[in-house]
């Protein structure tokens, strides 16, 4: 299990790469990546993610544990950036594998759905028109209630 | 008791981090005791439904007893991920 | 959209570095991998993938419409491939994009639950103990059902 | 009409592909036929539930018309991903 808050880029496809090797127990792969949007409507500059050094770890390792208790799962990849981001950056990315796909689907819609909702990270997005904090979204408070 | 202020909450009160000393004997007091000290604090705790506590890094909530706590942090709900 | 049922190894690394590549509209892209697995038990020496040239790539052009059609999705990725393979080798995978995660994994599961029991590839595999065709699992069968 | 098989139904019937020349009404007409021909054939056709057809590449079933159809295909229930 490896977790990382970064300020740095990550490469998708070398984590991947990184993340599949040598592994030849479980025969389902799960990635997912979040890029920071480019909406025509929103003019977006950039965004800033702020974090709570120690805490967000913590919560993340936390998160993962749970997972791995809930599913049969091989290992778990957690890569989650703080700082300044631009659209098209790629903000975070999760993988898990295991035996079965349907674990490791779940196993990833669950760390995403806590790390939403329950991992230290604060959103600021900053437009032609000024900056703002991202509200949370009702229904990422809501994703919860499915586990 | 180190008290921790993150995003929206961080920029009103005007500090990423202080030294607060206190008796409150819940998270609720701390932030009565806070409000009544300036009018930042109070802006900031105006309205609690909208902010999240967390006490030695753990989600916790504003009923909480302080007693043997090291580290308190305000913030509003996450957007992570 | 890009279907491949190929023999060639595909990288994983790679073709999810250019699926996300250059996309700034969706912000959730997932991928699943499927990796040939060594099991202790069955001592697989590798597994050989038949397929049916032109219905095959049909098939899985179909599915992948149907799945532009039921979620709000960017791009669909569909890599597959067919001959010998070994244990530790990645069979196939699909990537999507979307602008929300729910539609990114949703459409992920669907693409996978098809391609299992609708595309037409029938493994084989052989063991210590001689050749086998591998027998469709009725769990595979019943997961379309939720669609 | 072209006949295809995959699988464990081309091992069985031990080729690939082939032409037939049939005036078989439907799918399960034509797999009477040739199950009459020679046994490798009732081999392969014992359990029609272990069986799917396609016509032109399109997955079917074994009532369907052969009217019109260019290419008949026979194997077992897929097993991809």
């Amino acid at each position: 299990m490896r977790i990382s808050v970064q300020q740095e880029p990550f490469d998708l496809g070398a984590e991947a790469n990184a993340f599949a090797a040598g592994d030849t127990a479980n025969g389902a792969i799960v990635t997912f990546t979040g890029v920071v949007r480019d909406l025509a409507q929103t003019d977006l500059a950039y965004m800033e993610i702020e974090y709570y050094p120690g805490m967000t770890e913590r919560a993340i390792a936390k998160i993962a544990e749970e997972a791995k208790s809930r599913w049969s799962l091989g290992d778990v990849l957690v890569i989650h950036r703080h700082g300044r981001l631009a659209p098209g950056d790629r903000i975070m990315m999760v993988a898990t594998a295991a035996p079965h796909r349907k674990d490791a689907f779940e196993a990833a819609e669950y760390l995403m759905d806590y790390l939403k909702s329950r991992a230290p990270f604060w959103k600021k997005e900053i437009t032609g028109l000024g900056a703002e904090w991202v509200a949370a979204k009702d229904e990422d408070e809501d994703a919860l209630s499915r586990w | 008791m180190d008290v921790l202020y993150f995003a929206w909450v961080r920029e009103r009160i005007g500090v990423p981090k202080e030294k607060v000393e206190t008796t409150a004997a819940t998270v609720s007091d701390l932030v009565t005791e806070l409000s009544a000290r300036e009018d930042r604090y109070a802006a900031a705790f105006a309205d609690l439904s909208a902010l999240r506590v967390a006490l030695d890094q753990e989600l916790s909530d504003f009923d909480a007893p302080l007693a043997g706590v090291r580290e308190v942090a305000f913030f509003p709900p996450m957007t992570g991920g």
